[in-house]
């Protein structure tokens, strides 16, 4: 077996897996239809080991062309868009994260949608998404990347209204698709205008097309591509002004805001940004503003954290702002590590969103964080590898998040594009992301147990659970946590600093990420430190703002625990002291509803406008007013037409004197 | 032998459905001229596949063709038929849709059966001649033709308001090609004045149109462009489209939505931009302006419908605006996309308005707010409603991202600003159909009614299966399709662009290998 | 300013008043015979521009023959005395005799001020000589009788033939138009 | 000096004119008709000062022409107007719109 041929196998097994479930498994038993879908990303993630190992660790590109999908004349030549995959080390990474998180969270799902009629749908969606994400990191060029890019959002949109009985979860589903297309029109652009520049939308190709002075020629139209980019970001990524989809995503069944909603869909437009590096860093305007969305939205999204009460909902915005810190990386010049975050976000976000289904499901779809607490008794798995994973995303020193986080940090305030205050934003940001999570883990499985011992009577299929007897879930459920907390633990270490580096003894010039995705990256190092110069970072700046986000780590932390060690009440002095700004935060800045009555209600009353005014008035009212108008002028020629002989002669009178007059002139 | 087929098969295309309206009006039962009628049409779509299986795909030129005597020698009018990548994608998708249509009728046409399949049978003949022919007076005659089986249909077995709907439909297009008729009329005398002879040939008339004094060519352009536009249709020429769909039989809505709007592009790309390259150079902008106002207005008005057919009506608006933006961008990759995405429109709303008739049959509303939750019962139907809102909404993967990515590109390339707006089409046709599948497909199933619906039978899953087919066909098998179009589109992209004549010539089957210049010599 | 200079002007005015007077009578009878006095003072003005051969025809066929049947027509129907619609007239009516008036006024004044010959002077024309390229008198313009007679025959022999068809064929229609309703009638009643 | 075909065009005019007014605003078709044979006579005095005029015969010809004409117009006017008056039992030309568009 050719690498070419697993390549493609790697791609197809999920939409294979995806059409079996979606068609021929219908009626087939549950166990048959998670096995299926289980195996159909499994088998992929062993040929991903085996080809990420194998040629790819060896410096190898596996390129391969499946058939030709676009072809047209293109100003003397030819178009040519294959439906190509090609596999280096970035897209490697994120394979291994989809296929390895994702055959987990099948794992899991196959136990947590237990109880669900016709899970084949679901199964057969989860697939689909997975082939999509992989025909989005494995696309050789932009069209097949958007292929994916779209496909992600559409599995996202079904699977967010999975639960489509209820319209708010359809609603939420369609919010996201639609915010993810305003992000897909900046790609579409990006894409049209790289065909322009470059006649070409294969990444290999435009790389090797951009030269620096092609790029000082077209300074604008490269600036106009990365912002165009950048609102493809935000719209998948959900970055400010578009991430309003994510927390409303949270309707979806808990694996799917595990898998798409933390691990692999949000994080591709960082994917995208990376792949497009080389690209990136030619306009510095991009890269700025790249940054500053980054940190503005991992500082927004952490604030509306601190207040929320639903527990998905939490990790929901802590996702957005960690995806604003990967951004911010990006923005900095720190592909990289944002990369690296990625993965690691990836590892420690699926094992809370993991461990907080596994709440969920033990507590018969509660998830009103004042309702819990003590519940680490009851869940021991559970509830320690979800404060593995706190401790991993408040970056403990030695945990994965630490080590890709304080990179971001760093390169933030040292990076070819970083800038002490984007450091700062960033600090605060992630003292937020302390307080809340300490917070969240804390109400949740510490202190004393609120849970109220009633019948749940809204699900009608939990009619034979008794809703005190919380108590652990089976293997299928706690085993993929187990091993998303090891991986949270040790995730970290392929963006260990340079400083630590050092004290350890480890001799390497760079890092592991930093080494791996040399070859990617070495064209936008190369531009950043021609065109910009060297950066300025040193050990000393490096040990410093590591410990001082250390410091602010443990403080928010020990600040959270002594907030709310009496439970949920412990926090209402301060909401009551800040009033309106409290409400206002737990309002979620009142954002939806800014864009509801700004962009949702104007754009409405324009398209009832167009149809009342437009169509009816005006463009009907030619239509109709016209005959009318020829009707009146008719019966008024008619009219003369009275049948009285002396009218007529009138008329022959007034062609008499006509025709004298015209004989005297 | 395979000569002698492929020198009638466009003459055998036009007049079997005739032949077949003939057969199926004589029939005394009618649940049997049902069937016949599908024989007919399926019949008919066999023989079209000889086209695709013995088309020239290197060739730019009309294949197929025929040159037959027709009207008195002295008048110049003669039958000439012939197809190249153009009218080949759109002859195609006729013989395909005609067959899915004639089934889909079985249950929603219950009276007056036999003549409604004559009729149908003349249209699809009438659609065909108008895409083969290649004399003006011909096409004419087609174009015409077209428009009378389909004022019965919509006359007939329309809804409540149909005669209102039937008529300004017709009035409409009656205004319209009368225009084209003056037009032709005009362009038929100065080929006189100049050559001396009559000829209503098109590709004698591309010499003498694109000769012409651009003050003349901008009337003629001016006056068939107005008559393709309001078949298209265009802003402001929209508003008869959404009454005709609305009142119009579902079989009636396929084909107006699958083929009919079509004629319009069809004939902006046939007779206006290669005949008046230099007026099109000028009415460029004018025409992407339209076309960009139509989409987001027509997507804007599509949101805001309660009706259903008349959301997809409108969306209509929006799509053919793309249709027709990208068309004037005059780069390959417009043209290319504006061909490629007329036949996609013609699957994915053929494919809606079926979907609609399905529930239309089973409760007799069209109201959004009746339905609701249809998933739950229906989940086969919610599956096809939802590829062809996928399909409509040109999400990769579906022949409508294809079209779109190239009609954008295409406009990109030349007018940055446009095809932003444009792109914004995009966005709002996002809104607009998944705001349908909304409130129809999801949702609680709350009304009464709906909780006894029964899903699609296998009649209608083979219909709608069979386009879901064709929605991901035309998305991933795009690059052979579009071989057959492009050596078209090349040609045409550059007579427009050097402001030549657009130079082709009839290929005889059998008659020689060279291509053979005709009526060249006096 | 001879004896039949003045003659003809007064019997001109006479004309014009009494046509006048004829369309404002209010008996079909008295108006007829107004107007056979018209046709009378035409034959004097005929007359007096040597038209003999139309002076007499005017008197014999117009005032013989047309009016007697327009008498017996009136007499047969019997009618009662008809109501004057003078005030039925309307502003707009006022306005267009106003101006044809007018127009006609300025005309008249052109043609008295030798447009009309002036216009035929450019032709090559003088008043009373024939112009250049008309057709001679067969005899000396006294002969008017025979003149006319030698024209009628020769140069509108055509003419002369079709007026004759047309006279005949109003003789026979007259007939069936007053006929055929009596008929009618009688089937009727 | 005027001289006598010149005031006879005069005369023609002012009669044709006053024919006019006649057959315009009688409403009587009677009266129309015997309107309409001032018109006649006002054009044959026209032809016949023309004929003077320019020394040659035709206008007279024509004149005798106009006056067969008139007299079939006569004949057949007055026939209408008897089958007229047998069917409606007026000849008030008002009453008379079949023409009306």
């Amino acid at each position: 077996m050719n690498y070419q041929a697993m390549l493609a196998a790697v791609l197809l097994i999920p939409l294979l897996g995806s059409l079996l479930n979606g068609f021929f498994l219908r009626r087939a038993p549950r166990l048959v239809t998670v096995t299926v879908a289980t195996l159909a990303i499994a088998i992929p993630f062993v040929l991903a080991c085996m080809l990420v190992f194998g040629p790819i660790a060896a410096g190898e590109v596996v390129r391969t062309e499946l058939f030709n999908w676009i072809s047209v004349p293109l100003g003397g030549g030819y178009l040519e868009v294959p439906f190509a995959l090609s596999l280096d080390r970035l897209s490697g990474i994120l394979l291994l994260i989809i296929t390895g998180v994702g055959s987990l969270i099948h794992l899991y799902a196959g136990e947590y949608m237990s109880h669900e009629e016709g899970v084949y749908r679901f199964f057969a969606y989860l697939n689909l998404f997975v082939f999509s994400m992989l025909s989005l990191v494995l696309g050789a060029n932009m069209v097949v990347t958007f292929l994916g890019w779209e496909g992600v959002g559409v599995c996202s949109y079904l699977l967010i209204g999975y639960w489509y009985t209820d319209e708010a979860n359809a609603r939420a589903g369609m919010k996201a698709f639609i915010a993810n297309r305003v992000g897909d029109l900046g790609f579409l652009l990006a894409m049209f205008m790289s065909v322009k520049l470059f006649g070409s939308v294969d990444y290999s190709a435009i790389a090797s097309a951009l030269t620096n002075e092609l790029a000082a020629e077209n300074a604008p139209m490269l600036t106009a591509i990365g912002l165009c980019l950048l609102l493809g970001v935000t719209g998948k990524s959900a970055q400010l002004p578009l991430y309003i989809w994510l927390p409303d995503a949270m309707a979806g069944p808990t694996p799917v805001s595990a898998l798409i909603h933390a691990a692999t869909m949000v994080t591709s437009g960082i994917y995208l940004m990376t792949r497009m590096s080389f690209l990136l860093v030619q306009s510095p305007t991009a890269m700025t503003t790249i940054a500053v969305i980054g940190a503005a939205t991992a500082l927004f999204a952490a604030t509306i954290g601190l207040v929320q009460n639903d527990i998905k909902k939490v990790l929901a915005y802590s996702t957005v702002s960690q995806l604003g810190f990967m951004v911010l990386g990006c923005g900095v010049g720190a592909f990289q590590f944002g990369v690296a975050h990625l993965m690691t976000h990836a590892f420690f976000k699926a094992l809370l969103f993991l461990g907080a289904g596994s709440v969920i499901h033990a507590m018969h779809h509660e998830q009103d964080i004042r309702k819990m607490g003590g519940l680490i008794k009851k869940m021991p798995i559970t509830g320690w590898t979800f404060v593995i994973g706190t401790l991993a995303i408040i970056g403990f020193p030695g945990l994965s998040g630490f080590f890709s986080k304080d990179e971001i940090l760093y390169y933030a305030w040292s990076g070819t594009f970083g800038h002490p205050l984007l450091w700062a934003v960033g600090a605060c940001a992630a003292a937020c992301t302390s307080f809340y999570m300490v917070r969240l883990t804390y109400l949740v499985f510490f202190g004393e147990s609120r849970v109220e011992h009633t019948h749940h009577h809204g699900h009608a299929h939990d009619d034979h659970h008794h809703a005190h007897e919380i108590h652990e879930n089976p293997l299928a459920m706690t085993l993929p946590l187990m091993i998303l907390a090891l991986l949270s633990v040790v995730g970290g270490y392929i963006s260990m600093p340079h400083a630590i580096m050092h004290v350890l003894g480890i001799h390497a010039d760079e890092n592991v990420i930093t080494q791996w995705l040399s070859p990617v990256l070495s064209a936008a190092k190369q531009t950043m430190t021609t065109v910009y110069g060297e950066t300025h970072g040193s050990a000393a700046l490096e040990w410093g703002l590591m410990g001082t986000s250390t410091l602010i780590m443990l403080i928010m932390s020990g600040f959270a625990i002594s907030l709310y060690k009496v439970g949920p009440k412990g926090g209402e002095s301060i909401a009551n002291a800040m009033g309106g700004l409290y409400r206002l935060i737990l309002d979620k800045w009142r954002i939806d509803e800014l864009y509801q009555a700004a962009i949702i209600e104007p754009l409405k009353k324009l398209g009832d406008g167009f149809f009342k005014f437009g169509d009816r008035a005006v463009i009907e009212g030619i239509i109709n007013e016209g005959p009318r108008g020829i009707y009146l002028v008719t019966s008024v020629l008619s009219d003369i037409q009275s049948g009285l002989v002396r009218n007529y002669l009138k008329v022959v009178f007034i062609a008499m004197v006509a025709l004298g007059a015209w004989i005297l002139i | 032998m395979v000569s002698m087929i492929s020198q009638w098969i466009l003459t055998l295309l036009i007049f079997f459905p005739l032949l077949g309206a003939v057969v199926v009006g004589l029939m005394k039962d009618a649940q049997k001229a049902r069937h016949v009628a599908v024989a007919i049409a399926v019949l008919e779509m066999i023989f079209s596949f000889h086209l695709i299986a013995h088309f020239n795909v290197d060739s730019a030129a009309m294949q197929f063709a025929q040159d037959l005597a027709w009207l008195p020698r002295g008048t110049g009018i003669r039958y000439i038929v012939g197809v190249d990548g153009l009218s080949l994608m759109l002859v195609l998708l006729t013989t395909i849709l005609c067959p899915l249509v004639f089934l889909s009728s079985y249950s929603s046409i219950e009276n007056n059966v036999k003549s409604f399949l004559a009729l149908f049978l003349v249209l699809e003949s009438a659609m065909v001649g108008a895409l083969v022919s290649l004399d003006l007076v011909l096409f004419y005659v087609f174009w015409e033709a077209m428009l009378i089986p389909m004022y019965f249909i919509i006359g007939v077995w329309g809804g409540k308001d149909r005669i209102y709907a039937t008529t300004k439909f017709f009035i409409y297009t009656v205004v319209g090609s009368l225009l084209m008729l003056v037009a032709f009329s005009y362009l038929y005398y100065l080929h006189y004045q100049q050559n001396g002879v009559f000829s209503t040939s098109l590709i004698e008339l591309y010499r003498t149109a694109a000769g012409l004094p651009v003050d003349t060519q901008i009337w003629l352009f001016a006056a068939t462009a107005v008559a393709f536009a309001i078949k298209v249709p265009l802003f402001p020429f929209h508003t008869w489209l959404p009454d005709a769909h609305v009142q119009a039989p579902t079989p009636g809505s396929v084909i107006l939505a699958g083929v009919l709007l079509k004629m319009g592009t069809y004939g902006l790309m046939r007779m206006s931009i290669p005949m008046f390259p230099e007026a099109a150079h000028k009415a460029a902008p004018v025409m992407i302006t339209l076309s960009v106002i139509g989409i987001i207005y027509g997507a804007l008005i599509a949101w805001r419908q309660t009706d259903i057919k008349k959301l997809v009506a409108y969306s209509s608006v929006s799509h053919l605006g793309f249709v027709v933006a990208g068309m004037f961008a005059f780069n390959e990759m417009g043209f290319t996309g504006a061909l490629y995405q007329m036949v996609n429109h013609g699957v994915s709303t053929g494919a809606l308005f079926l979907l609609i008739g399905v529930v239309y049959e089973r409760r007799h509303t069209r109201e959004m707010s009746e339905y609701g939750g249809l998933a739950k019962q229906m989940p086969w139907y919610a599956f096809f409603f939802v590829v062809a809102t996928m399909g409509s909404v040109a999400l990769p993967g579906t022949g409508g991202f294809i079209g779109e990515w190239l009609i954008l590109n295409g406009l990109f390339q030349v007018h940055p600003i446009m095809a932003t707006l444009a792109g914004t089409g995009v966005i709002l046709g996002a809104i607009y159909m998944l705001w349908l599948v909304l409130k129809v497909v999801w949702g609680p199933l709350n009304n009464e009614a709906n909780k006894k619906l029964l899903d699609c039978n296998p009649r209608e899953a083979f219909i709608l299966g069979t386009l879901a087919v064709f929605v991901f066909a035309t998305g991933f098998l795009s690059a052979p399709l579009l071989a057959h179009t492009v050596p078209t589109m090349k040609k045409l992209q550059e007579s427009v662009n050097s402001k030549s004549a657009y130079k082709t010539q009839l290929v005889i089957p059998g008659r020689s290998d060279e291509p053979m210049k005709v009526m060249m010599e006096k | 300013m001879d004896l039949n200079f003045i003659s003809f002007i007064v019997m001109g005015i006479a004309a014009s008043i009494l046509s006048g007077v004829m369309i404002t009578r209010r008996w079909p009878v008295s108006a007829a015979m107004v107007l056979i006095a018209i046709m009378m003072l035409l034959a004097g003005m005929f007359g007096l521009l040597e038209a003999h051969f139309a002076a007499a025809a005017q008197i014999i066929v117009y005032a013989g023959a047309i009016m007697v049947v327009f008498v017996f027509v009136m007499m047969l129907l019997n009618l009662p005395p008809e109501e004057l619609r003078y005030g039925g007239i309307t502003w707009g009516e006022m306005l267009l005799i106003g101006v044809g008036v007018a127009v006609a006024i300025v005309l008249g004044t052109q043609v008295g001020q030798g447009m009309l010959t002036r216009g035929f002077e450019s032709l090559g024309f003088v008043p009373g000589q024939a112009p250049a390229g008309a057709r001679p008198l067969y005899f000396p313009p006294s002969e008017n009788v025979k003149n006319v007679a030698a024209s009628m025959f020769v140069d509108y022999l055509w003419a002369f033939e079709l007026i004759s068809f047309l006279i005949m064929a109003a003789v026979v229609g007259s007939i069936v138009i007053a006929k055929k309703r009596s008929a009618e009638n009688a089937n009727a009643a | 000096m005027l001289t006598l075909p010149e005031i006879g065009l005069y005369f023609s005019f002012l009669m044709f004119l006053v024919g006019l007014a006649g057959v315009m605003f009688r409403k009587n078709i009677l009266f129309m008709m015997l309107s309409v044979e001032v018109l006649l006579n006002a054009a044959n005095l026209a032809f016949v000062c023309a004929s003077k005029l320019t020394g040659t015969i035709d206008g007279q010809v024509v004149m005798f022409f106009v006056m067969a004409v008139a007299a079939c117009e006569a004949a057949i006017g007055l026939a209408l107007i008897i089958a007229l008056y047998r069917t409606k039992a007026s000849i008030e030309a008002d009453d008379l719109k079949a023409l009306r568009g």
